[in-house]
């Protein structure tokens, strides 16, 4: 006996289903008995699950109500009380049914399809086991910006050893390049320099700087992480960071921690707080000529140094790795005219032991500005660059020009914007004062800025006087948008962490699960994730220092055995699953092939390649997914199946439902682990059963969670289409496409896209 | 590349500006690339007749590229707006059914149809494709300073071109320093004439005024004469000059400029057809030719 | 003109003990006549000369000045020639970019079995700088500056360095000869300023730039180098610009 | 005459192509309009208005638009502003606006008789036969057949009587 159970989901499902209608006729089904709640996540819904469980000694259950990323783990857990956790499958009827489709009887038919493709699924289920692992209580941070030191100290104060890798010569990221911090103006320095201290004098934080993480393997618990750290041709453990090497170096170069705005030489150390406090040969502009040599009392010059590779063993990794600003140069803001500088840059002509000792003196000539003008949301809330707002740029220029009013109260400062965003304590009073000091906020979005000699003329519009005006600047300042840093998107292929349409990293979920990812034990924190204040980036390590101690809080943790498993009866010994197997997984004796447990990452591609069809993956077996298809059919033949992977199609085709957008109600989604889990048997299996079309809803090229599923995907799609041809259904009846986690419209796109070729 | 193609010349250079026509022959005969004519009409100017109906433009402007298609040629434009006409036209017929099915049936009454295989290019790119030809041919580096105006039309919408930065144009650059000139930058260089849009016929005065602004900034930097790619550009930067009253700077289409550095005599090019003067350019031409001499 | 105002230059030849020097002594001895107005002085290696020489030599009354050493390939102290060849590339780089006439300098390698060849070679540049004229009266503003530039150690460090930046450093040649010119002129630029701003205390950029003839975009960087290694500072402001002064 | 896509109502549909739904009044259209600093035009403020859907048709600075395309090329909301201006000059057409240049008129005609906007003058002629051009180029206006089916084809399409109308009612 199957035990289906629907949520109304107050208005959310019951809006827009029939949901008595679906109770009743599933009543009617044979071996199916079926009830209706208002909430089934609450403690009433839950308890009439286990109630009934135990009452009716069901063998399986169904849970049709949201998408399993909401309340999927409550389910696990309330049915894990009465009966082994995996005996359910859910039909997700709120996001993939009833808020995308706006006629009430089609929606409760689609429901009906669903449902029953459920209920054939769980009529396969059997019994999934848990087992134990040890963790490692070491912890990987990448990145040593304000919110990687501040997760590092957090972490070493629960007594966790952290090490921390920094791709620069020094920790302290981008906010220890400021001058001051916003809404308070405190020095930015002074507020980033005693962490800079603690995190160097901690005995628990081992810092690699010039270190860049170039592999991780292993699992969550025990993740190992091959780094390289590039060669900075002085002895770390001798130089004593005197400066006498840089004293006489001959060669002067713009350095690129002042942004270009200051000089150094190719030995130097970036800022006089550095951390580790030593000096560095940058060898692109060093001229070899020995002298640093020669007058290093401490003898700390290796020219011959070379990179380095090692491993960490750590249980859980914190990403951290920060943002860029976008280059607008050569762009209509003409950032490549020395005047025309970004709001960094101006950080570094402001900080006190700047290129320029805090004056705002202008590159090009040296001068003070008598006019200076801000251009907001350049390269933000603009479709040729970053569609999203970066977040922190109202504050940020509004900072600058008000400290460089009241320093210079003569001086005649104007800040363009479209809109001026203030939400946040403090700031809408922080505003009020910048226009009381007389800085002009002129509500209009930069055109051009033209050069003119040294000078620029911005052409902007004054919306509200509906005028256009050139206004002659002799400094413009771009609040320069927020991107994603180089190390953020590698973390993206090298960790495969999934990224948004914005390419920053995302999390599970925007809003309950903010640091979490898809791969347990990775977190991510800071502007990583997406442009933010550094407040943000604080709370952003607090919680990921409090998520890591919880998960590492024991010697072992459990994990569940949804994994591929050999039937060595069919077996034929060929090699294929191993070979093909990315986390090796897969283990021979010569005699016999073992799937190692703790490996398995469940993605399923082995069993789609093995020939007898002796590897199948528990929770979503060949027979398993089959029986869904024949009960999504078997309620609804002109439907469209979608198989979607759990990493980024099925979470698009929940955004597209969050979003209320139209889907047509043939199309079916199936959840798959990867689309390398999708068999040809898959893809042609429903037109036979009469279906309209299949598609494949897989991640972004280069993205895959599995690493190269997706590609796997591909190859079989493209023979399938061949077959489907030759039988005359039609290749183009097959399609595959790829979106991000993120990316909603392009679910819906592909699903009308889909509608439109099978009609 | 391809090296044949059907010279679209537009009304401006066949009617006004036979200079344009007869050099941009010479160029092309010179660099190997043979033109072929076909009935054309006007393309028809973008900003009088899609301002008027969108539709009568496209299908005029379909109706000329089916003159090329009939010969399997792609068709070459020597025109910004004839090209974006024509451009526009095709890509409107391209991507929609409905467009394509209103042409067909236009073009049928008068026995024509077009299957949307034909392309159009601007001159400058095919140029700027045959550089070393355009090098081999050279007879003089004209050592000119050159104030480059690239024209609305050929820069937007960037659609048009995927590899162009429309905010930092080289093509016409790379051109002009290949035979041997200096192109000079000047305030809001890649701003409009003035003349487009129906503007030039519709509005005089706006047009003359945004002609002013534009000039104003040339003569800051002091150039030997302003390049275009256009002959409606031309055209509005030669007589409106004239009418403006104001300035004195020669005006070359491209064409002609690189038919100066093939060593063909002013005279042949029929360039005492400008309104504005290009004698002072000319003297200078000549003293380099002599010098090399 | 009148036969007695006929111009005679002064000439310093700087020759090597092991070639030039020899070369030399075999005209002497074969009886090889050439011009009188070289004065010869005697090094070990053509590699010893200074810069800084040659500099003094024309600051002093000589309207040439010229570096004769051995062959390439036949250098006693093996590489001698080739330093003191990429320096006199150098300082002829330099002459040219102060607007000097870098004919006056001259490089040239005879061996010790050359007499002819010497002779040869001391009438060529003797005529040469005959022709000419005397040294003229602002050259020694200039050579000041020159001398003022080769003479700091920034430069002294890259002139000297050659030799363990290219054997050790395996640093290619070309790279760093560009950086030593880009240093040298760098630092005559850096000479230009000081001067100015010494001559008239305190200065604005605009002012600097004005005097010197440097543009002010290039002459920022030298400010923002130069208030860096502590030689200029701040002395208030004038017209939106800072007054720089030479710092004690 | 319900179904007349230019009926404000349903022109509104029309405009929306142009994506005006997306703007954000942010003014970079209006800032970079170089007919905009010389006339006053501001397609900042007409994209407003044809979103509330003001009628525009009476509106004389849609025809000091050079379209230049700067403001569509950079507007961040990708709003096809040039295209929408367009479209607002096709309905002001349509819709019997009193603006539109009497020079266009004249062109327009030309073309449907002459199959040129600018037709070639004796005085070309002239210079075209000197610089050892074909006096008069092999093009659509000077074939006789050519010219005929043009003439054809430009009244099928109607443009004339569109702009014939409006003469009649000045």
């Amino acid at each position: 006996m199957i035990g289906v159970f629907i949520c109304f989901c107050g208005n959310n499902i019951g809006g827009y289903v029939h949901v008595p209608e679906l109770t009743e006729y599933f009543n009617k089904k044979e071996g199916v008995i079926a009830f209706d709640t208002m909430f089934l996540c609450s403690e009433i819904g839950q308890n009439l699950i286990k109630e009934k469980i135990e009452e009716l000694n069901l063998d399986s259950v169904v849970i049709a109500s949201c998408s399993p990323k909401h309340h999927g783990g409550i389910f696990q857990a309330c049915i894990g009380e009465k009966m082994n956790q995996f005996k359910w499958e859910f039909a997700n009827i709120r996001e993939q049914c009833a808020w995308v489709t706006p006629n009430k009887e089609e929606a409760t038919e689609k429901a009906k399809a669903i449902i029953n493709g459920a209920i054939e699924k769980a009529k396969l289920l059997t019994d999934i086991g848990t087992t134990k692992v040890s963790v490692t209580k070491d912890v990987l941070i990448i990145g040593g910006g304000i919110a990687g030191m501040h997760a590092s100290l957090e972490l070493s104060d629960k007594g966790f050893h952290v090490n921390m890798v920094e791709k620069k010569e020094t920790i302290g990221g981008n906010m220890v390049r400021f001058d001051r911090i916003f809404p308070t103006d405190d020095c930015a320095m002074c507020t980033g320099s005693p962490l800079l201290a603690d995190v160097a004098m901690n005995p628990l934080i081992d810092i690699f700087s010039l270190s860049e993480v170039t592999e991780v393997k292993g699992r969550a618990g025990e993740y190992i992480a091959t780094v390289v750290k590039k060669p900075r041709y002085v002895d770390e453990t001798k130089c004593t960071a005197c400066g006498e090497c840089t004293t006489h170096c001959p060669v002067e170069v713009w350095s690129e921690w002042d942004l270009e705005m200051g000089l150094r030489a190719a030995i130097y150390k970036p800022m006089a707080q550095a951390v580790p406090l030593k000096n560095r040969i940058e060898r692109d502009s060093c001229i070899r000529c020995g002298t640093c040599e020669n007058v290093c009392k401490a003898g700390a010059i290796m020219y011959d140094d070379e990179p380095r590779e090692f491993k960490l063993t750590v249980g859980a990794i914190v990403v951290a790795t920060g943002y860029d600003l976008v280059d607008l140069s050569n762009t209509e803001y003409h950032l490549e005219h020395p005047n025309v500088i970004t709001g960094l840059q101006l950080e570094r002509l402001k900080v006190p032991s700047g290129p320029t000792e805090g004056e705002i003196l202008r590159p090009s000539d040296g001068k003070k500005p008598k006019h200076l003008l801000f251009v907001q949301c350049a390269g933000s809330r603009d479709r040729r660059h970053n569609v999203y707002c970066s977040k922190i740029c109202c504050m940020y220029a509004t900072k600058n020009a008000r400290l460089i009013k009241a320093e210079n109260p003569e001086m005649d400062i104007t800040l363009c914007y479209i809109d001026m965003r203030t939400a946040g304590r403090g700031y809408e009073e922080f505003f009020d004062t910048a226009r009381e000091m007389g800085i002009k906020y002129l509500r209009g979005n930069v055109s051009e800025i033209v050069p003119d000699g040294e000078d620029l003329i911005v052409r902007v519009e004054d919306t509200f006087a509906n005028e256009p005006k050139a206004i002659k600047a002799d400094l413009v300042v771009l609040s320069t948008g927020l991107i994603p840093s180089q190390g953020t998107r590698d973390m993206g292929t090298i960790i495969h962490l999934v990224s948004g349409a914005d390419n920053f990293l995302a999390p599970v979920h925007v809003k309950i699960a903010p640091v979490d990812t898809a791969n347990k034990g990775i977190y991510i924190a800071g502007t990583s994730e997406s442009p933010k204040p550094i407040q943000e980036c604080i709370t952003d390590a607090g919680m990921v220092a409090s998520r890591i101690a919880t998960f590492l809080k024991d010697p072992e943790i459990e994990i569940e055995l949804v994994t591929s498993k050999i039937n060595p009866e069919v077996c034929i010994k060929c090699g294929t699953c191993a070979d093909n197997c990315v986390y090796d997984a897969i283990e021979t004796t010569g005699e016999f092939y073992k799937v190692l447990d703790v490996s398995c990452q469940s993605c399923g591609k082995c069993s789609v390649t093995c020939p007898t069809g002796a590897i199948d993956l528990s929770l979503y077996t060949e027979d398993q997914i089959t029986r869904q298809i024949d009960g999504i059919l078997a309620s609804d033949r002109d439907s469209i199946i979608a198989f979607s992977c759990y990493q980024c199609g099925y979470n698009a085709a929940d955004l597209a439902g969050t979003a209320k957008a139209k889907i047509s109600p043939k199309i079916k989604v199936i959840r798959v682990p990867c689309s390398g889990r999708v068999t040809m048997q898959h893809m042609l299996y429903p037109f036979y059963k009469g279906a309209k079309g299949v598609f494949l809803a897989a991640c972004l090229e280069g993205q895959c969670h599995y690493i190269d599923g997706n590609l796997q995907a591909k190859e079989k799609v493209a023979l399938a289409k061949k077959s489907l041809d030759i039988m005359g259904v039609g290749g183009h009846k097959l399609n595959l496409f790829n979106m991000s986690s993120a990316e909603g419209p392009k679910f819906v796109a592909a699903a009308k896209r889909m509608v439109e070729i099978c009609q | 590349m391809k090296n044949k193609y059907s010279l679209f010349p537009g009304c401006i250079s066949k009617n006004m500006y036979p200079s344009i026509e007869k050099s941009t022959r010479i160029v092309f005969d010179k660099i190997g690339i043979e033109l072929l004519d076909h009935k054309y009409s006007c393309c028809p100017a973008p900003g009088v007749f899609r301002g008027y109906d969108r539709n009568t433009h496209m299908t005029l402007g379909v109706r000329n590229i089916v003159m090329a298609s009939q010969d399997d040629v792609d068709v070459l434009t020597i025109c910004n707006g004839c090209y974006g006409s024509l451009w526009e036209a095709n890509e409107m017929f391209k991507k929609s059914k409905e467009n394509q099915e209103f042409v067909n049936e236009m073009l049928g009454k008068i026995g024509l149809s077009y299957d949307g295989n034909t392309e159009v290019y601007h001159f400058a790119d095919i140029l700027h494709e045959s550089l070393d030809k355009l090098k081999e041919n050279k007879e003089l580096d004209l050592g000119l300073r050159v104030a480059i105006h690239y024209g609305c039309h050929y820069l937007r919408p960037s659609a048009k071109h995927p590899d162009l930065n429309p905010e930092a144009p080289h093509i016409v650059e790379d051109i002009v320093e290949a035979l041997g000139c200096e192109s000079v930058d000047f305030k809001n260089k890649l701003s409009c004439c003035g003349a487009g849009g129906g503007v030039w016929s519709g509005a005089e005065d706006v047009s003359l005024k945004i002609l002013d602004e534009k000039l104003g900034n040339v003569e800051e930097a002091n150039v030997d004469c302003m390049l275009n790619i256009c002959p409606f550009c031309h055209l509005q930067l030669d007589q409106g000059q004239a009418k403006l009253k104001k300035y004195k700077i020669p005006i070359l289409h491209l064409s002609e400029l690189i038919g100066l550095a093939f060593g063909v005599r002013p005279k042949h090019l029929a360039m005492h057809t400008h309104m504005v003067s290009t004698r002072d350019l000319e003297k200078k031409i000549k003293k380099a030719k002599r010098s090399k001499e | 003109m009148a036969e007695e105002e006929k111009f005679e230059p002064n000439i310093i030849a700087f020759t090597c003990n092991w070639c030039s020097y020899a070369g030399a002594d075999l005209a002497g001895t074969s009886r090889i006549q050439y011009a009188p107005n070289m004065r010869l002085i005697r090094v070990m290696c053509s590699g010893r000369v200074e810069p800084t020489f040659m500099i003094e030599a024309l600051q002093n009354g000589a309207d040439g000045v010229c570096i004769l050493g051995c062959h390439f390939g036949d250098c006693h102290y093996i590489s001698g020639n080739y330093e003191t060849k990429r320096r006199m590339d150098l300082m002829k780089d330099l002459f040219k970019d102060l607007g000097l006439d870098e004919n006056r300098l001259m490089i040239e390698w005879v061996s010790a079995s050359e007499g002819e060849r010497f002779a040869q070679v001391v009438n060529d540049f003797t005529d040469k700088i005959r022709e000419l004229g005397p040294l003229p009266e602002e050259y020694q503003q200039k050579l000041k500056l020159l001398k003022g530039a080769i003479e700091g150690s920034r430069l002294r460090i890259v002139l000297g360095s050659t030799k363990r930046a290219f054997e050790e450093g395996e640093i290619e040649e070309e790279r760093y000869v560009q950086a030593m010119h880009d240093i040298a002129k760098e630092e005559i630029e850096r000479m230009k300023i000081m001067e100015a701003v010494d001559k008239n205390k305190s200065m604005t950029v605009p002012e600097i730039s004005e005097a010197t003839g440097i543009d002010k975009l290039r002459l920022w960087r030298h400010i923002l180098s130069l208030t860096q290694k502590l030689v200029l500072e701040t002395a208030g402001e004038k017209d939106n610009y800072m007054i720089y002064q030479r710092r004690d | 005459m319900s179904e007349d896509p230019y009926e404000i109502e349903q022109f509104k549909k029309i405009l929306e192509d142009s994506k005006i739904l997306s703007c954000v009044q942010c003014g970079k259209c209006t800032a970079g309009c170089p007919a905009g600093r010389q006339s006053r035009i501001r397609i900042r403020e007409l994209i407003h208005l044809a979103q509330d859907g003001v009628d525009l048709k009476d509106d004389p600075s849609l025809w000091y638009c050079t379209t230049c395309y700067n403001c569509q090329e950079r507007c961040p909301k990708g709003v096809d502003t040039t295209e929408a201006v367009i479209y607002l000059r096709n309905r002001a057409v349509r819709k019997g606006d009193h603006n539109f240049p009497p020079l266009h008129v004249t062109a327009i005609k030309s073309l449907r008789d002459k199959g040129d906007g600018f037709p070639l003058s004796p005085e070309v002629e002239k210079i075209r036969s000197i610089i050892g051009l074909p006096i008069r180029p092999d093009d659509l206006a000077h074939d006789e057949k050519y010219l005929k089916d043009f003439t054809k084809l430009i009244d099928e399409l109607g443009i004339l009587k569109l702009v014939e109308n409006k003469d009649g009612e000045q």
